[in-house]
């Protein structure tokens, strides 16, 4: 089974990354599995300067998923490039590296101490967060804001380091930000970040979270997240998508494939069970057998083809399931 | 010594006041345990809607001998995990992680030590006790809880270390009070070098002062909500101050969950003061 | 312990309603409990004339939720005005009657319908359908077309009948949306719609329901249900909210009040436990008395006190107790 | 006949092929119970992940005598509902709600009656044969799967009818084939003026057209995805002709799930047929 996928220019030797913020930098994963393995690690978002974070506590567990609110917290890029950046070469890792900012000017510093870095194979564009220039109005929650930051993102980065946005759920229609970032330059999306929700701690009678509303992620999102995959995919076929929000096991990364996506991010999963990403990764590599494809990328955007279409782009089942 | 995910079959589940004493077979977090360590059990069986490990402190690890290769932990029944928790029995296997976090600081040779437990917290010391009293150290345990069923490990303690004050706050079982009251009378007695203490957080704070005003290091176990307890997340951070003396949130499930009483910044535990580390970038978000 | 409550002008005896399109006309529910213990019973969505609804498959569980795509399948307004609305009043059961329409004509012709109709308590206006004349457009997705339906709505009504815009979650500020419909005269807010979702089934490799997407519910999408209740009592704390999204116990329940509702809907509860409304009426009732409140009004809205303001509201422990 | 939900203690689980068959103490279940009845189960537990209860038709139910208040259904395991449930024991206690649907139609006197199971399908045929038997109908049945560890309840409708004809497709038990195949000579072995059937809906349809050719009435009972079961969701729908000729989407949960083969548009089963009622309202939805 050849599971090989390309993100813009990038050739992933697998389609299985980690999620933003789920696994550090990768070092606390790698007592459970050799980072290497993975597809690529996809770091904690990061900023320029060294950031606390808001404060206590950060997290509430929801039904089937959890809300945190951690507030980037995180040591700045200086730091970031030279210890975990640093880690993750000598580790062999593929890296894609989010990076966040308050504004257009911090992204665009970012991707340029990134730019030519050998260790950096993609940037993921974290633009779920609190634009400082507009009242705090998320950057994804309005597509000129997003356009305008991917837009000098993509300028200022390394022409040989993909550019991935990444959206937010939180909006009434996501191929119209989907299609300003694509227009601003953007090289594919990573698709989705958390869903704003908010829990009452009735002990308490207060907010559960220090920050009041946090992320919504794991697989109770999972079905609002193969849905913004599924309608980018139908609006931009052309752009490659890293598809995530509560894929625990290898089915549930079919789920984000069929949909469309190119690759999945593992995220909230990796909290329950750190082995998560290599778990998955070969339960969707037989997944995928079971089911006849020769290759991953015969499975991107299977469930989008009408049953014409289909024909020729699965083998015949022992076949398949040998293959494997 | 490495964390590990293991299967563990429950070898036996008994009672003991309000708690459930675990020992589940599992080998390989035995064999790196050491006093403070803990684990993150997977609750709630497949297709639970519950997808957060709950951490529970080692309170004991036999690798070799007699029931070598088990884990001993101590479980309150608190919410719904640790009630799925409670209703499982000997045999079935249930999905740990561990050993987890950093683990008391042992002296560096015989050092007299009083070891205190709120509730449930004296789990972790009956362990640090054996491994206290094998380095030559006098120790003494002061026990606590809001009522008598809810005191851990008494008969252990005594069996271990002879010498061992309760507290209760109703006055079911010891002096009626905390054991805060009659730490400073331990300390005294013993001439304590070292407090080591785990509980609720007031208490760790308040033992921490003691310990201060005894010119003595307190090492104190904290419990803060864990999303993944290996590290990743960034959820169970705590104000510590750094040896640069600037402090910083850090997490308590590998830096922790014991600190240095002293270094913790207790009553700004929730808080973003604004000499924290990166407390500056926060404005405007 | 007083559990009355009121929307608008409205009075209740109790706090908790069924949530429409999740417990049809009440009939089948009374095979479990008296429908006149409800609060109200909400009706499932009636439009002008008989709708055949999506195709099937219609449902797929989702973790801790499930996806529909019932597609307004009823009998029109005539049939339901004679059998069950009657059947309602036979009944003694206060009724919440849910209205759809393609275009605001069809709202407006269903509210005038309803005029002067004694057994209609009030109108729920369910703007998350599609909008006919705007290339099918969600009305809740675009503020002027919500509010143009509410505002048509509301002078179409029987006065004597609140009017409560029932709000989509899918939407970039949700808070914008209610201020639109409240300038409207909108008399306050059911929150909230299930949110876009879909499956793909792995087997065949296709969309799992008939009509592609479908509206998320279930414990699920509560911590979103609770955000929004948050973020729309705080914009317009002087409106009254019907909170709603995956409450299964009092406890769930006691987070919509504490964060603004006067009232609540049951919905997808009801298809694992069929008596889970009066389950939780009675779970609620018991929470607020361990927690001191002497009444249901003391606590709506009681999250968003600072401490100061929430000196008074709560009577001591024990007293809260024996009141229950 | 009224629904009711029971806690209903398991008092036995038994394996038959790849099947795990029921007995659970549901008095008043059992009740009201007639054959073509289903229950609606809970599955998961507290905590659980899956919020919608699993469909199983009812195998049997005792009423008075020995076994009284009992109630069976047959379970095959397919996902993690079912999964969940073949892991119950003798002695817990499952949630259920029923009697659910409308029954098999009983004719008015004795008439003879092929009664087709496909695979588990079979379970709540047997129930309908006693009911059969005791109005003096004479019966037989037909009774296909795909392959012998899929067949159900064969022995007990020997014992019940005497007359069983098995198929399976691949050979491995009676004769290969499908229960089409050998339906029409046992209709016209016994003259039946009725067929009643249960199992997957191809099968239905190929005995409602079996059934129509011999210009006698097929009473078969469809299994379609159930949110609530109880007839408040309108998940469960079917196009099925009314008495006045037009289709309506019916729900199968409580106008069924037992039909007249005849007036159920099965290659219209996924579809919006143009002349469907309230089709015409749908467009540009
Ligand atoms: C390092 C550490 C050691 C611990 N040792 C023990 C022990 O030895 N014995 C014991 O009984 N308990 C111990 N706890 C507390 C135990 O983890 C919680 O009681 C348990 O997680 C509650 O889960 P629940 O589902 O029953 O409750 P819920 O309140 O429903 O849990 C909901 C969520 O909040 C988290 N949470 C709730 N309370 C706590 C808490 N006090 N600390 C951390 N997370 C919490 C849970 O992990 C879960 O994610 C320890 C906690 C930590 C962090
Ligand atoms: C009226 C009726 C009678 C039935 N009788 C029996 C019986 O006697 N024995 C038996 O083994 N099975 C029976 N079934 C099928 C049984 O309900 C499903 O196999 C079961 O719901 C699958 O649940 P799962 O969690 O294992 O599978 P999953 O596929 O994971 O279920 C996911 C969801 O889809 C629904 N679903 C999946 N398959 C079916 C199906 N075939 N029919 C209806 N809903 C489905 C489930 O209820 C659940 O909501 C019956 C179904 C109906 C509607
Ligand atoms: C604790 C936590 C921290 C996160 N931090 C970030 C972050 O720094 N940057 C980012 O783009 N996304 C972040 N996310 C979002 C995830 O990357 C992912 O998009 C989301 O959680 C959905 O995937 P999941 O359900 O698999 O977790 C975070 C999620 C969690 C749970
Ligand atoms: C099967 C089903 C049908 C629904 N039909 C309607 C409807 O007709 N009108 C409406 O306003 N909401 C409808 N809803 C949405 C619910 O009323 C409710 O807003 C939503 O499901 C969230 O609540 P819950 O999680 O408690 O179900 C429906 C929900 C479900 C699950
Ligand atoms: S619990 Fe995740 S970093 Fe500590
Ligand atoms: S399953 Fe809900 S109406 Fe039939």
């Amino acid at each position: 089974m050849d599971m090989s996928t390309r993100l813009g220019t990038l050739t992933l030797p697998n389609p299985v990354l980690t999620a933003s913020g789920c696994a550090a930098a990768g070092r606390e994963l790698h007592q459970f599995f050799d980072v290497a393995e993975l597809g690529a690690v996809v770091t904690k978002s990061i900023m320029t300067r060294p950031r606390s974070g808001r404060p206590t506590p950060r997290m509430a567990e929801t039904p089937s998923g959890m809300i945190n609110s951690i507030g980037l917290q995180g040591p700045g890029i200086n730091s970031f490039v030279e210890n975990d950046l640093a880690w993750l070469a000598e580790h062999g890792a593929r890296t894609v590296v989010s990076i966040a900012g308050g504004h257009t000017d911090e992204f665009v510093e970012l991707a340029r101490r990134l730019s030519g870095h050998p260790a950096v194979s993609m940037l993921e564009v974290n633009i779920s967060c609190p634009n400082v220039e507009s009242r705090g109005q998320v950057f994804a929650c309005d597509a000129i804001a997003s356009s305008r930051v991917i837009g000098a993102v993509r300028r200022a980065a390394d022409p040989a380091q993909p550019v991935f946005a990444k959206l937010s759920p939180d909006v009434t229609d996501i191929t119209h930000i989907a299609r300003a970032c694509a227009d601003a330059g953007a090289d594919g999306f990573s698709l989705i970040n958390t869903l704003l929700g908010m829990v009452i701690d009735t002990d308490t009678m207060a907010p559960a979270l220090g920050g009041v509303t946090g992320g919504l992620s794991g697989p109770a999102i999972r079905p609002v997240a193969v849905r913004c995959v599924w309608q980018v995919r139908q609006a931009l076929p052309h752009l490659p998508i890293l598809g995530m929000g509560g894929i625990r096991s290898g089915l549930d990364a079919l789920q984000f494939v069929l949909a469309g996506a190119s690759a999945v991010s593992v995220g909230t999963a990796v909290f329950g069970d750190p082995s998560a990403p290599v778990r998955v990764l070969a339960e969707l590599e037989q997944a995928l057998a079971e089911r006849g494809f020769a290759s991953l990328q015969d499975a991107v955007g299977f469930g989008h083809l009408t049953a014409p279409q289909r024909v020729g782009r699965l083998q015949p089942k022992a076949a398949g399931a040998a293959a494997s | 010594m490495s964390v590990v995910q293991e299967q563990a079959e429950i070898f036996s589940v008994t009672r003991a006041g309000e708690y459930f004493q675990f020992t589940v077979i599992a080998p390989r977090i035995a064999e790196g345990f050491r006093p403070g360590h803990f684990v993150a059990v997977a609750v709630g069986g497949e297709n639970s809607a519950m997808g957060l490990r709950r951490a529970f402190a080692i309170a004991g690890a036999t690798p070799t001998g007699a029931f070598a290769g088990t884990v001993q932990f101590v479980v309150a029944e608190h919410g719904p995990g640790t009630r799925w928790l409670t209703q499982r029995r000997a045999g079935e296997v249930v999905d740990l992680v561990g050993p987890l976090g950093t683990p008391f600081p042992l002296p560096n040779g015989p050092a007299p030590a009083v070891l205190v437990g709120g509730g449930y917290g004296s789990a972790p010391l009956i362990p640090l006790a054996h491994a206290l009293l094998a380095q030559g150290s006098p120790i003494e345990f002061v026990l606590g809880a809001a009522t008598g069923s809810r005191l851990y490990g008494e008969l252990t303690a005594k069996r271990t270390a002879g010498q061992v004050t309760v507290t209760t706050d109703d006055g079911s079982a010891g002096e009626r009070g905390l054991v805060t009251d009659v730490l400073p009378a331990a300390i005294e007695r013993i001439n304590a070098e070292i407090v080591y203490a785990c509980g609720p957080m007031p208490m760790l704070q308040a033992v921490g002062n003691i310990a201060q005003k005894h010119a003595i290091h307190a090492a104190v176990a904290v419990e803060e909500a864990m999303a993944c307890g290996i590290g990743v997340c960034m959820t169970c951070v705590l104000p510590v101050r750094g040896d640069d003396g600037r402090t910083r949130l850090v997490r308590s499930c590998v830096e922790g969950p014991v600190f240095d009483a002293a270094r913790v910044r207790w009553n700004d535990v929730g808080h973003l003061p604004a000499d924290l580390v990166g407390a500056d970038a926060m404005r405007g978000h």
